[in-house]
């Protein structure tokens, strides 16, 4: 199957400026990261606050120029379109529904400001296809009318939805787009994005930190730590058995409502990470339970896991003495 | 006799809006007691009322009120104030901006021993370092004389629990304590908090808009929706057999890795949180219910379903075992 | 913390030289300097000897380097009025006109920061009504015109004070509380809208958690995070009044260095204009300077940056 | 069901709205009818404002013993009658107080918006500028330009207008900042808008409000500077009446009458305290829009 979307070694450095002499400091928001999204299906990207998986999400929609790397679409390099072209193939879907959407302008403007954008669409063409985007996300004409400050944050995410598709793009960047929301919208807003993919045969890059949303939505997954993935799987064998020790912390650290099963020990220290200031040899290393001689002297190979993904760890080496997978296992359990 | 009483408690704004609209709820010594709802519903000024911190401007209202047998509602402010901090403490959402920026660490986990107990500076110190160390932090000692941007968030919300226990508190309030922190940092502060009460026989007031959290941590949860409290019940109870429609959508909206296929659509609740004009009456919930029944809209029973289980709503306590016989 | 110093530094002497280049542009504005010395009645031979004696045939970049060069090391020509030095000029007047600034920006703070604090205590009650009524007042009030009031007020009707001069410290009242009339409002806004931000924050909720007094809670925890935008934005008011006491030292015909550039101005003086203006402006930077450091002392955050 | 549940939400709460409102209907008032004064007064009022009568000197107003209502606020030490100064010095105000206000509003804006929105060198260049603008003593430049090229009402406005564009930047900058980092800018870049569209439909409706403000601010603060310009004689020539003029030109009577220094003062007072007002009471609007 043709990957919808392709990233290909995507790296970005912020240079932080500390003064006018001290030479600049460079901060490696995103290392190296490669995947492809088949068409119709979903890559959760998940992770901890500063991991990178903003700034990736900034690189792929063109917000950000990546300092290494390539972004594809169908076959077809993003660096080298223009933007209206780039803009009909992908578009952005952002966390906060108050800040996405400009308040000094009817609902109706701001979902036909990407058609406006593209100059080529006849006002009435425009406003039928609002029309028809705005029923599809599951408001009225009547909301068409109304400000953004006279909606609820739900309903305001689905006009941020219906701005994103109304040009039919391939690929939508959903950034966290649920995390500002209760948990009663929150499942509204999921269950129309996964209707939507359905219906429309959208590609989803999905960023968000919630385990358990990214469980529900994702076909493949993929975990982030300090701006490379760390481990990448189908979305059930992740799940299931999680091969990387930071994944497995991750998951251990969600608090499903399960009474009874009390606040787990995540065996994590104190050090947080600290993208100005990344480890050498194994980046997880300072917080692993189970790091050892080698993860602080060597960066680990993507070795294969189980279900046909791959994770960034020495104990998966079959050559490494001592550290089996399967002990690591069970300490979890 | 219950360490908090909180009887018919209501929260007005400028006479117009009604944040709390007759919330009830208790907390037991040594009992850690969930407060849930989503945002708007109450939960957090029925806790800043508890302390008496409401903003200028609200009204505080309540049929009972007391802690520990005091009755709080006629302490006067001064009064007040000398309760806050010492025999009750309450820990916030954002340790970003909870401590001030202005003075170190030491400064501000001190002042609260010497202000109660009237303690030197040299013993408020050594209670101060004991406790960073008692809540995990490592160095006490140097991190005192720390300005809080030199800590990370999770860091700093160890602290403000600290700051919290300085005068052994009998009562600790917590205003969604980790919703801004991530989640592996997240588990670690609410063991802390796990492990606190069992060593300190602390009783907890949590404040979460997280069902996870509730399940993991509660001894007991009340349910808010629009100001009342719509449920209340042991935690197992509340999740093995929920009986208002509102906590039963709540808990369907949540996805639980294993339990909700992927693909299949997540339970959800319509519409959207209603504000309560003055002078309503019936069930906030109704316009959103899939039982509202004309007999919502006049006033609705609190009943019960159990030992310490209350609900209410004008469906029997047996509704949902008929409704899945049936 | 030191090379944000040293970039500071950078960017006030860049701001001194362009500010330096500006002066000089600033006197060759008006085209031949040399016919608006001379005077109307001047001939032709005068016009042509005043060119000379100073200098002003030469080409402008020449001028200019020369101007600069002096500059530099505080030598700014000699006064054609006055027949003095320059820098002897301003080194005479300018002690009057610090001692002014530093009056009204004395009266100004202690006027604006407990008015400031009271109208953040009691925001939205009469209290703050009144308070914010008098911002507006000040800042309405042209600064001459209250001069002249004070002067028939407490001059001539009172006889409380010297109605112009210089000379004792009488002198300067009137004037330092007209001078402090115009960084009042700014002031008294700032410290209140500070102390409203402290106030309604989430540390100042911590601090009535703990159950403090509420004399620490305002003296201590709020006060402290309010004033430090205050106390640098008094430094660089400071600046701005002593720009500002050219209206008010010719009111009240204080002989300081306002008076000296009005007179100057008057009398065609452009190597005193210029002198002055970059004077004043050097100031300024200084205390913009000063304004970022203390800001940097007070302030934990940029202090360990 | 019943539909009465359903309140959309909304901000409550906050000081008596008709206070606040009040300050701005009096601003309103005040500088609409120094508006209609400075428009239509020359016309209504039947004397000359330059029209000298030596035999009439300084006549007391009417509201003063003597006075009369041939010259209802008197006349001045040439015997020109003060009602019909007063009036043409409003035009004068209103003039120089609008036209800065464009001039420097233009200029400010600009800056502040490019460096804002494109930051980087452009910023640190716009910031540079900003500086040596401030540090620049206003009052003195202002003074030693009109002294050294002469005075004339053009000459003003256009010193006002280069000199008073601080603010406008200032602001237009932090605020064009906070807008282009919010999400709706990145949701109009990625749906492949132009940088024009996006400055002008974007950015700018969101920063006006705030730049409305800052315009209340300058034109109060140019009448003010005017004032002092023409009040040492470097400012608007006589024997245009600018109200700073008339009060230099009575100052050698004030201690005998009062008056002549009072009614200028008085009208320039009140012209500016409403000029200011009609600012608070817009940035209060915008507070508790902002407070959404």
């Amino acid at each position: 199957m043709t990957a919808a979307i392709e990233v290909r070694g995507l790296r970005r450095v912020f240079r932080v400026r500390q003064g006018l002499f001290a030479p600049p400091r460079q901060v490696v928001a995103v290392d190296g990261v490669s995947f492809a999204v088949p068409a119709g299906s979903v890559l959760g990207v998940v992770g901890e606050s500063g991991c990178g998986k903003s700034t990736l999400a900034r690189l792929i929609l063109g917000l950000l120029p990546p300092t290494e790397g390539e972004v594809l679409v169908d076959g077809r390099r993003l660096s080298e379109m223009d933007r209206r072209a780039r803009a009909r193939l992908i578009q952005p879907v952002f966390q906060d529904p108050f800040a996405s959407l400009n308040p000094r302008r009817r609902v109706k403007d701001i979902v036909a400001m990407p058609l406006v954008a593209q100059g080529s669409v006849p006002a009435a063409e425009a406003a039928r296809r609002v029309a028809e985007m705005l029923e599809r996300v599951g408001l009225s004409q009547e909301q068409g009318e109304r400000f953004p400050a006279q909606l609820s944050g739900g309903q305001r995410q689905r006009v941020a939805i219906a701005r994103a598709l109304v040009l039919r793009p391939r690929i939508v960047v959903c950034d966290e787009p649920t995390s500002a929301l209760d948990v009663s919208v929150q499942a509204q807003i999921l269950n129309l994005l996964a209707e939507l993919r359905r219906d429309l045969g959208l590609t989803y890059l999905f960023i968000s930190h919630n385990l358990a949303v990214v469980e529900h939505v994702a076909s493949e997954v993929a975990v982030m730590y300090l701006g490379r993935i760390v481990e990448r799987n189908e979305s059930e064998a992740l799940f299931r058995a999680p091969a990387h020790p930071y994944t497995r912390a991750l998951l251990a650290s969600v608090l499903t409502p399960e009474p009874g099963l009390g606040v787990p020990d995540v065996g994590l220290g104190d050090t947080l990470p600290d993208p100005a200031n990344i480890p050498p040899g194994c980046r997880f290393h300072p917080r692993c339970p189970q790091a050892f001689g080698r993860c602080p002297a060597e960066a680990p190979a993507a070795w294969p896991a189980a279900g046909g993904g791959f994770a960034e760890c020495h104990l998966l080496d079959p050559a490494a003495p001592g550290a089996a997978p399967r002990e690591a296992l069970r300490q979890e359990a | 006799m219950s360490l908090l009483e909180v009887r018919g408690l209501r929260v007005t704004f400028g006479g117009r809006t009604a944040a709390v609209r007759g919330a009830s709820l208790s907390v037991e010594k040594g009992e850690t007691h969930c407060l849930v709802g989503e945002s708007g519903c109450g939960k957090s000024v029925t806790a800043l009322a508890v302390m008496n911190l409401l903003a200028r401007g609200a009204r505080r209202e309540a049929e009972a009120l007391s802690f520990a047998g005091q009755d709080l509602r006629h302490l006067s402010d001064r009064e007040m104030s000398r309760l806050r901090g010492d025999r009750m403490a309450m820990i916030f959402q954002e340790p970003m901006t909870s401590l001030n920026p202005a003075y170190t660490i030491g400064s501000q986990m001190t002042e609260v021993l010497r202000r109660h107990r009237g303690a030197p500076r040299a013993r408020a110190a050594e209670r101060a370092a004991e406790l960073l160390a008692r809540v995990g932090i490592t160095a006490p000692g140097m991190r005192l004389g720390q300005y809080p941007h030199q800590l990370s968030g999770g860091l700093r919300q160890r602290v403000m629990i600290a700051m919290a226990l300085m005068c052994d508190p009998e009562l600790l309030v917590a205003d969604e304590p980790t919703t801004a922190l991530d989640v592996t940092v997240q588990a670690q502060i609410l063991r802390l908090l796990a492990g606190l009460q069992r060593d300190l026989g602390l009783g907890i007031l949590l404040i979460t808009h997280d069902l996870g959290i509730v399940a993991r941590v509660a001894d007991r949860v009340s349910v808010m929706y629009a100001g009342e409290v719509v449920e209340s019940a042991p935690t197992a109870q509340l999740f093995a057999a929920p009986r208002h429609p509102y906590t039963r959508g709540l808990l369907r909206c949540v996805p639980v890795p294993g339990k909700v296929r992927r693909d299949e659509p997540l339970g959800s609740i319509p519409g959207v949180v209603p504000r309560i004009p003055p002078g309503f009456r019936g069930c906030a919930f109704r316009d959103r219910c899939p039982h509202a029944a004309p007999a919502c809209a006049e006033a609705v029973p609190r009943q019960e379903a159990g030992p310490g289980h209350e609900f209410l709503c004008t469906l029997p306590p047996d509704w949902a075992l008929r409704e899945r016989a049936a | 913390m030191l090379t944000f110093l040293l970039r500071r530094l950078a960017v006030a002497i860049l701001v001194a030289m362009t500010v330096l280049t500006l002066s000089f542009m600033l006197t060759r504005l008006s085209g031949d300097l040399a016919i608006s010395i001379a005077g109307p009645n001047a001939t032709q031979e005068d016009v042509a000897l005043i060119r000379a004696a100073y200098g002003l045939d030469r080409p402008l970049v020449v001028q200019y380097l020369d101007w600069v060069g002096r500059a530099a090391v505080g030598d700014f020509g000699t006064s054609y009025f006055f027949r003095e030095r320059v820098a002897d000029l301003i080194a005479q007047r300018m002690p009057i006109t610090l001692t002014l600034g530093l009056v009204g920006l004395g009266i100004a703070l202690l006027v604006s920061i407990p008015l400031g604090i009271l109208a953040a205590v009691r925001e939205g009650s009469w209290v703050d009504r009144g308070v914010m009524l008098v911002a507006l007042v000040g800042q309405a009030m042209p600064s001459f015109w209250l001069g002249l009031l004070l002067m028939i007020l407490l001059g001539l009707q009172l006889g409380w004070l010297p109605i112009s001069g210089t000379g004792s410290w009488e002198h300067y009242v009137m004037p330092g509380i007209v001078l402090a009339f115009s960084a009042i409002p700014a002031l008294m806004r700032l410290t209140r809208s500070g102390m409203i931000e402290a106030l309604s924050s989430d540390y100042i909720r911590t601090a009535r958690a703990k159950g403090l007094s509420r004399l620490s809670i305002l003296g201590k925890h709020a006060l402290r995070n309010a004033a430090i935008p205050v106390v640098s934005i008094a430094a660089v008011q400071l600046g701005f009044m002593l720009g500002g006491s050219i209206v008010i030292e010719t009111v009240f015909a204080l002989h300081g260095v306002g008076y000296l550039a009005w007179e100057s101005i008057s009398k065609n003086d452009f190597p005193v204009v210029q002198a002055v203006v970059l004077v004043l402006a050097l100031i300024y930077i200084g205390l913009t300077l000063l304004a970022d450091l203390l800001n940097a002392a007070l302030d934990p955050r940029l202090r360990a940056s | 069901m019943s539909g009465a549940v359903l309140v959309p939400a909304g901000a409550a709460g906050g000081a008596p709205r008709w206070l606040r409102s009040l300050g701005l209907a009096l601003g309103l008032l005040i500088v609409g009818l120094v508006a209609f004064a400075a428009v239509f007064g020359p016309s209504l009022v039947p004397h000359d404002p330059f029209a000298q009568d030596l035999g009439n000197r300084l006549a007391v107003p009417v509201w003063m013993e003597g006075g009369s209502w041939t010259h209802p606020l008197g006349t001045d030490q040439l015997g020109r009658d003060y009602l019909a100064r007063l009036v043409y010095g409003a035009r004068i105000s209103m003039v120089i107080g609008l036209a800065t206000v464009i001039a420097s509003g233009l200029i400010g804006t600009t800056l502040g918006v490019l460096g804002g929105f494109f930051g980087g060198r452009v910023d640190d260049a716009v910031l540079f500028v900003i500086t040596c603008r401030l540090s620049i003593p206003v009052v003195l430049v202002a003074l030693a330009v009109v002294g050294l090229m002469g005075s004339s009402f053009t000459l003003v406005i256009l010193v006002l207008g280069l000199l008073l564009w601080d603010r406008f930047a200032v602001v237009a900058r932090s605020t064009t900042m906070q807008v282009r980092n919010l999400d709706y800018v990145a949701a109009a870049w990625c749906a492949g808008a132009s940088r024009a569209a996006i400055l002008w439909r974007e950015v700018l409706p969101n920063i006006a409000t705030h730049l409305a403000v800052v315009a209340t601010l300058e034109m109060a603060l140019a009448i003010l500077l005017e004032a002092a310009l023409s009040f040492l004689g470097l400012g608007v020539p006589p024997p245009l009446p600018s109200w700073g003029l008339m009060i230099a030109e009575a100052k050698d009577y004030m201690f005998f009458s009062p008056w002549v220094i009072m009614i200028p003062g008085i009208a320039l007072f009140v012209l500016v305290f409403g000029i200011n007002l009609l600012g608070d009471g817009l940035r209060d609007m915008l507070g508790t829009q902002d407070a959404r």
